[in-house]
């Protein structure tokens, strides 16, 4: 085991990895910007070390200063949580040639996996559902038209350089598609500076679901179940839980044989998740892999019982997973709420400041993963994520009712949060009965 | 001190000319000491200067300038242990004397004293690690 | 359902039952005595009653006012808690004659599991190991004698008017028998002006084992398994655990029977415990039946998964139990530690006063149930108990390094709490290895 | 305010003699409404008076008296529907001036003044629920 842990991270996550070294009886040494001296989680680090100034670039992107602050204080290892350096292949390569174990997998698996389109044909290559599409730039007219025809109308026409949803286009027939087509590759050019579209079928009010997975390096690969995501604004996830609402005992099979399918094919170690997008009709279409810890993994902590950042630690250590998939039987059903430190009145624009009364809830079944307590600062410069409501309880009604009482309970005084807007989405017959799709948010609210 | 510190983190960034000083003997396997880097790390807050640089019997009214560590690394206060260091108590310095060098991943980066005055005291020993933003030498500006 | 419940008790036992209202959709109405008003808590109930002044006589121990406040606010059930008067046949007699539901077990079963004497007779009816010995008032030399004989050395002779461990003293050997009884005889009038002692097997470091049972008005008895609580201080309860690490899979099951054997006989309802204590050679003996919710029901909630408040009031309201003895399936191991705000350096005296910093600990599988925050008052007048933290682990070795993990997370300031002495009990090795007894405490720190 | 308080227990705690004087139509299926109990249990704090029973354009200086509720309870300023009220405002009272009923599982207490003076605002309605401490009445003492 390791003696020594870098945390290469800030806020609640390194929080989180902070408490799991301890239970591991590995010294936690946490890095900091200038802008988080004085935080109080790093209060519970054995060491904490200051890296540089407020900005990311300058401290938690710094991959040369994290590495520097490894070798000074002598740690074995670099936890990178998730954000910043966590999907950085290049910094794990950088790590591991320092002699210093990257928590998260090899270098190669992050680079297959991290590439949309090497991870696509992979799961092509092994028979995992993919979005149909032209698997590659459009060309000419004709090839447009037979690619749309085969994948099927509606389609959607993507900027290969967008994404956060900018550059795309719905076609919903045939006698559109040319014009359209020709529209994007202009759109593109002027927001892009490059002409380049491709093609793919438009999955209509999609639900998105991920298979938690977790792997050692002895070839061991275990799935943990789904977790439900549908739940987001912009692209941003807001509320998570496990199982889903959405899927049947099949599809639910179907989905984590695929996601173990795809990591055994990437030689995958470490905590990883597959993502998939789910159709009305319960088709799924793999969309990527996150090579991370994710924000939502206490969903399925709580549904499992298993610690999924000390396992992590445990498999880049080279230990044996100590369990095996029969031996993973999920219990009861578990919800996440997101809070953020954002308003939701003003276009959920990031709130700054200090607390001054913070009250998280509590009680059975509730876990809140905070860097939150009285008299903390909120600071503008990095991510909102202030707070994790977790409950677990036996059914999704009681799930749903208990996150209810707890968003109630939660006080954080005098700085915005999505409280508000979490408990009206709580309160919506939508989500209540989960009928909702990844546009919900924006329709609704 | 937000300006002294973008000045030398701009210094920085613009010459960051990895000097390859090494050093003769540097036991390389052995990871140096960190000392006292999480107290002082707690210990400051926004205070303009740390107490720890605060000296016994100080004159009261004197500003002493800080030259801050504008990375993390191991301090050494000499090119290589065979030398004389780059500056002792009393030696006079202006922007572009070097003062010691900072080692990181086995690159040594000579840091510069980016202001004129005499040094007042050495905050850090030879071999110590420091951390970014630490305070290295107390300068009496002239 | 009940519409509206009057929670009859102060502090992190209120709000625990607050939030098992809110989660059910009932209201709470929380009475507060002088003393307690403007707790925090009590702005998680829909309403707060003053009912009297800070001495628990003057208030909280009331039952007019209590009954009253119920009145008043249209309350159609009242949950007593703990203490206080959540053991008094009388007050859930008067209750239930005002048409208010008292929730716990009917009056009649208070009474006769009530009373000790009553108790150990039933048990002792239907082959309940009970701890042999007099059963009754030691009346002659040669009676004596012949008890002690049976009952077999060494033995225990006990006031009849004493309790918490006064009046009593152990004979090891014939010879000192009768001149013990006379002095004890002598002691007990002196002490409790009753001459009256009995006599009993004296166990040897025995441990202590609870059964936590619960029950509906339908016939439906269900134990959820034990908890062990044999690390005690001067009788009241440090930490409690479940499983019991020092009985084997044959003595749970025979314990668990004997509780459920001796609920049914009393026609017991809502939660309750049936108490052991068992000895190095795994023997047990039945003690007593707590009829109330106990502090240390967490740890039970913890492996079971199952809300006991939220399961008491359906029960209350005559709702069948909506799981079997088949479907309790315990998970992992649990521990709860008593942070009491008390100087361990002052022989436990109480201390008072207003909590500045208050950093309860957190994670995966850390519940903690206090009413504790930035600003919490501490009165002098009641129980001392301010936290509860509680842990659940896959394995009883992870569980005991979490709970060190929180014990060492945890920031009460200025008010003197138990948190050293826990933290020294969970690092000794005769508890990490289970070997302790109920005299561990006072023997060791 | 808490001497005030101790004489009021007192006097309950020797003297709560029961008065059964039953209200001839007591409506007694209808649980009454408990007005603004919530409220100032949160908004009293340490004050020596609650703001509630400031009056405005109050003479400064004057300080009022409070005869508080003892108990919980339903309070009737008359002992049954077709009577008179025991006081009004404007009323002089002496300590053993009855001034109200609080009734409590059926049963009606008499409560009295324990103070001198005039009766300055009632501060309950007629049948409102009260809670212990609350204050009834406002006195203008002597």
């Amino acid at each position: 085991m390791f003696r020594r842990i870098l945390i290469a991270n800030r806020g609640e996550i390194a929080l989180r990895i902070i408490r799991a070294c301890r239970e591991l009886n590995v010294e936690a040494v946490c890095v900091f910007s200038e802008e988080d001296r004085g935080a109080e989680y790093l209060d519970l680090a054995d060491r904490a070390i200051c890296i540089g100034g407020p900005a990311p670039r300058d401290s938690y992107l710094k991959s040369d200063r994290l590495i520097a602050a490894a070798e000074v204080c002598g740690a074995d290892a670099i936890h990178p949580g998730y954000g910043f350096l966590a999907e950085n292949a290049q910094f794990a390569e950088k790590c591991r040639a320092c002699n210093i174990e990257f928590i998260g997998p090899s270098v190669e698996a992050m680079q297959l996996l991290g590439d949309k389109a090497n991870a696509r044909a992979l799961a092509k290559r092994i028979k995992v559902p993919t979005v149909p599409g032209s698997d590659g730039i459009l060309e000419d007219d004709n090839e447009t038209i037979r690619i749309a025809d085969r994948v099927g109308f509606p389609v959607i026409i993507k900027a290969a350089a967008g994404g956060g949803g900018r550059g795309m286009r719905i076609v919903h027939d045939k006698t559109d598609l040319l014009a359209t087509v020709k529209q994007a590759k202009q759109e593109a050019d002027g927001a892009f500076n490059s002409r380049d579209v491709y093609i793919e079928r438009y999955i209509d009010r999609p639900r998105h679901v991920e298979v938690q997975v977790i792997a050692d390096t002895h070839g061991s690969v275990v799935h943990l179940f789904e977790r439900d995501c549908t739940l987001q604004r912009r692209y941003q996830k807001l509320v998570e839980e496990s199982p889903s609402p959405a899927i049947d005992a099949r599809t639910r099979a179907d989905l984590c044989a695929c996601a173990v399918k795809i990591c055994k094919a990437a030689k995958y170690f470490s905590a990883g998740t597959v993502e998939f997008l789910v159709d009305a009709k319960g088709r799924y279409y793999f969309i990527e892999v996150n090579t991370r810890i994710q924000v939502e993994h206490p969903v399925t902590e709580m549904t499992t019982g298993l610690d999924l950042i000390k396992t992590q630690i445990r498999v880049a250590a080279g230990k044996k997973l100590d369990f095996d998939q029969k031996s993973v039987k999920p219990r009861g059903h578990a919800i996440e709420c997101r809070v953020n430190a954002e308003d939701p009145d003003e276009k959920f624009r990031p709130c700054a400041g200090v607390i001054t009364k913070f009250r998280p809830p509590g009680g059975l079944g509730v876990r809140v993963d905070t860097y939150g307590h009285d008299g903390c600062r909120i600071s503008p410069r990095y991510d909102s994520l202030l707070a994790k409501v977790i409950v677990h309880q036996p059914t999704r009604p009681e799930a749903i009712r208990c996150m209810q009482r707890c968003l109630d309970e939660f006080i954080i005084k005098p700085v915005k949060t999505t409280l508000p807007l979490l408990r009206r989405i709580m309160a919506h017959p939508d989500f209540v009965e989960a009928t909702i799709d990844t546009g919900f948010v924006e329709r609704t609210f | 001190m937000m300006v002294a510190n973008d000045l030398v983190e701009l210094s920085l960034r613009d010459g960051e000319v990895e000097v390859n000083l090494r050093r003769p003997n540097p036991n390389s396997n052995d990871t140096p000491i960190l000392h006292a880097v999480h107290a002082p790390a707690h210990a400051y807050g926004d205070l303009p200067i740390s107490p720890e640089a605060k000296l016994p019997g100080e004159v009261v009214g004197v500003e002493f300038q800080e030259i801050h560590s504008p990375m993390v690394g191991t301090f050494y206060a000499s090119p290589d242990p065979d030398s004389p260091t780059f500056v002792q108590v009393g030696s006079n310095v202006g922007p572009s004397t070097v003062v010691c060098v900072l080692e990181a991943m086995k690159v040594f980066s000579e840091i510069k004293a980016e202001t004129s005055g005499t040094v007042e005291r050495i905050l850090v020993r030879d071999g110590e690690a420091v951390e970014y933003g630490q305070p290295l030498f107390l300068i009496r500006p002239h």
